[in-house]
């Protein structure tokens, strides 16, 4: 049997996502950028208790249709969520409000840090030494090592069951390329999970990705399906922004 | 600010960015933070080359495109479209911190809460919120070559930012090298805060009275420098 | 090999690597060190899908080039030329070991000095010899889902390479699953080495008298499979 | 003033290295992968006592005109070499003579670990936990580290002085593209110095290299030189083993 990843659809991508299971969630905090429509189908799926490992807390506002990661909070999927950037200064977002309601446990983290922890996971360490976060909340409950009379934290690697993840064209095995700066954690966390779930614009046939050309390696990643519809539309930034005000405004 | 300077001039946002756009020199790789910093890259001459450095993976960036135009593939960390410039790259996400944590940017411009004579830095939680966002602010204040802080002297309610001691939940210790303000440009030296330019209509005391710890003044405060 | 045995029947490099082959299904991800395991890249049917790992930065190349054919700049860790597959792509070096350490190897076939009963490992380092090439063989016995040992089985003068206890410097601990000879296929379990094979003309007594350890004889030892 | 990063000449290029300076050198073992001309301009230096960093110890026979990193022993350059792959069955090579005559001083290192050293090194890592050397020799004088109760080497970064490297292309601000694998080490090692020095085939304009092709960004390389001469001969592998192993007769 050839290697084929390529599955039909959403729900099949994720159709093993169980209670409980810690996901890292690809992307920065753009709608561009995110995995937006895997998480529409984990936000259909019947699983609670879900860790989310993401840049982003998201905004929590439909943007061109679809939805950011703020989705699994509103459909009360998620126990903690690992994050750097959770709240926003446009928008009080689905994430702080189940914080504030004790609803949610969080841990945040520098997103340096969150990086690196990541492609440990991948790459097989088993923590790496870093300097930021000494002397900030970020040290409490970590192990301080010291190299050569200078000290550093330890963290520990992010392996999660499941990265979800958004690339621009993928071919049957697996190989990866992203568009600009949607390469971001998408390509950081594939193969950071013990399955990785790839949302692509375009499947193409193999050897239509050069060597030179692949950023993920198909060995990292476990399926891919094709996203649908018409696809991203061209809105601006500035309409998000005006947007979020607005139900800021409504809300207060 | 303080009620009894309430009505005096101030710097606005763009004239802010257009200070700290003149800190950089040919070849500088810089950071600039989400909101007020950002606007710096669009205000750069087009004969200099700074490199631009944006945590969610590119190097080298050009303008910020005006709205409508641009594409959501190809964004600043503040989610704004950039223009695509000869030289650029992009990096994902580990390698964009290693950029940031391996110390190779000459200059990083972040908003703030607090900074204190010695330079510690308060930038992403106000106490009683209980969350706040750390997002790159840490890796970036502590591992960069130079730390500038552009924020307000003082809070909408006249309490120092500038203080003796942070009082915020840190995001890194002894890491501002300066404060530029929409009154000042002060330097963070071993010695203490050195009060290097104010803006006009302002004077040395007057800053003085808005700023905690005691400033050292030189004799040649200069005028705010704008190019 | 003991003198008793010398004239008689043994597996060649080519057909140890065939039998090796024989091992990889579809979608398994190989790396295969230099010397007779690197052969077995050439030695997988056409029809499935091995994808080969080179620790120099290649994942999914092709056959090893007839002399004088293929790039220098496309090699495999032996440095031989490799030929371009589709779906082929290249690593630098520390994501070339992520692969390895981060377990992502189905495979690593190595050459060895010796393989001990509980699957400890030596093939770096002669002791007396006090320089070896320890390369990538450390990171892939230590990180890889199944090792394969490819050698001979005896040395030449006739001294046991499969032995209870490792006596030359470590590769790594309890690591090795499978040890094909000249003359066996030996599993290296929980129990300990079970014969599964035997060359052609060979007894698994035969086969016991080259080993150190007592080997476990199941009743159904086969010939060595080579499809 | 633009940025340029373009020396005249090897000369230019590597004038500064000095007495005792630790220099990793790029590639892998092959010659085409080597910083080959940059290595012979070191080797007519009048410097010492150099700490070298590289995969392979070299074969130190003349390939295609050209030498590889063995010339700096034959030059009597190098007091201490930390390297994965010293020695190989081909050839005695110098490294090998050197150490066997207690002139030259040796650090064994895994290949994984090596390279996570030095990408430790450009990522500003105080260092990283690998299982790779429990139990063997390379654990000698290393902390171990217990993570969730499994045991890790705490291996820590080799920052250089220099970094010699080779690639394909490069454009003006040192952004570089490697072809095949010639990447390897090269650009593992590209800002895993003080100095990186990129030896190249082509020298293009800026803007030539696309953002989504560039492996290595210029602001890792401080000096990019062209290669001279008519590059690299078309010579197969076995006729380099070929010759490694006439070498070895006629020295035996």
């Amino acid at each position: 049997m050839a290697i084929n990843k390529i599955v039909a659809n959403l729900e099949e991508a994720v159709a093993d996502i169980h209670d409980g299971a810690m996901i890292h969630v690809g992307g920065f905090g753009t709608i561009a950028s995110a995995p937006s429509q895997l998480l529409e189908a984990v936000s259909r799926l019947d699983v609670k208790d879900l860790t989310l490992v993401s840049n982003s807390g998201g905004f929590g506002i439909e943007i061109w249709g679809e939805h950011d990661i703020a989705v699994l909070h509103q459909t009360n999927k998620v126990k903690k969520h690992i994050v750097s950037a959770p709240v926003n200064p446009l928008i009080i977002n689905d994430l702080e409000k189940k914080f504030r309601a004790g609803e949610l446990e969080m841990e945040m983290v520098p997103q340096g840090t969150m990086a690196e922890r990541i492609r440990a996971a991948r790459a097989g360490l088993g923590g790496i030494l870093t300097p930021v976060g000494l002397g900030t909340v970020i040290e409490e409950g970590k192990q301080v090592i010291e190299v050569d009379g200078k000290k550093f934290l330890l963290e520990t690697p992010l392996k999660a069951d499941f990265a979800l993840i958004r690339a621009y064209k993928a071919d049957r095995w697996g190989n990866l390329i992203y568009r600009g700066t949607s390469r971001t954690f998408n390509a950081t966390m594939a193969g950071a999970a013990r399955i990785t779930i790839a949302e692509v614009e375009e499947i193409v046939e193999l050897g239509d990705l050069g060597p030179e050309e692949i950023i993920t390696p198909g060995i990292y990643v476990n399926r891919v399906v094709k996203r649908t519809g018409a696809g991203k539309a061209s809105d601006d930034y500035d309409e998000v922004a005006r947007r979020a005000a607005e139900k800021k405004a409504k809300e207060a | 600010m303080l009620e009894k300077f309430a009505d005096k001039f101030r710097l606005d946002d763009q004239t802010m960015a257009l200070r700290v756009a003149n800190e950089f020199s040919d070849g500088d790789v810089v950071n600039l933070g989400i909101g007020t910093p950002t606007l710096a890259s669009n205000l750069i001459p087009t004969d200099k080359e700074v490199l631009f450095h944006s945590e969610n993976g590119v190097l080298g960036y050009g303008q910020i495109c005006t709205a409508g135009e641009g594409s959501h593939d190809l964004v600043n960390a503040g989610g704004q479209p950039v223009e695509y410039k000869p030289g650029m790259c992009l990096l994902e996400h580990s390698e964009s911190f290693a950029v940031v944590r391996g110390g190779w940017l000459d200059y990083t411009v972040l908003g703030g809460m607090q900074v204190a004579e010695n330079g510690d830095f308060a930038n992403w939680m106000v106490p009683k919120k209980k969350v706040g966002t750390i997002g790159g602010a840490m890796d970036l204040a502590m591992c960069s070559k130079n730390v500038i802080v552009l924020m307000n002297h003082m809070t909408n309610k006249g309490v120092f930012k500038i203080v003796k001691e942070v009082s915020y939940p840190f995001t890194g210790h002894q890491c501002v090298d300066m404060v530029i303000t929409d009154i000042a440009v002060i330097a963070v030296t071993d010695e203490g805060m050195v009060l290097k330019e104010v803006a006009p209509t302002w004077t040395p005391e007057e800053v003085q009275e808005c700023t905690e710890p005691k400033l050292i003044i030189p004799p040649d405060v200069k005028d705010v420098q704008l190019a």
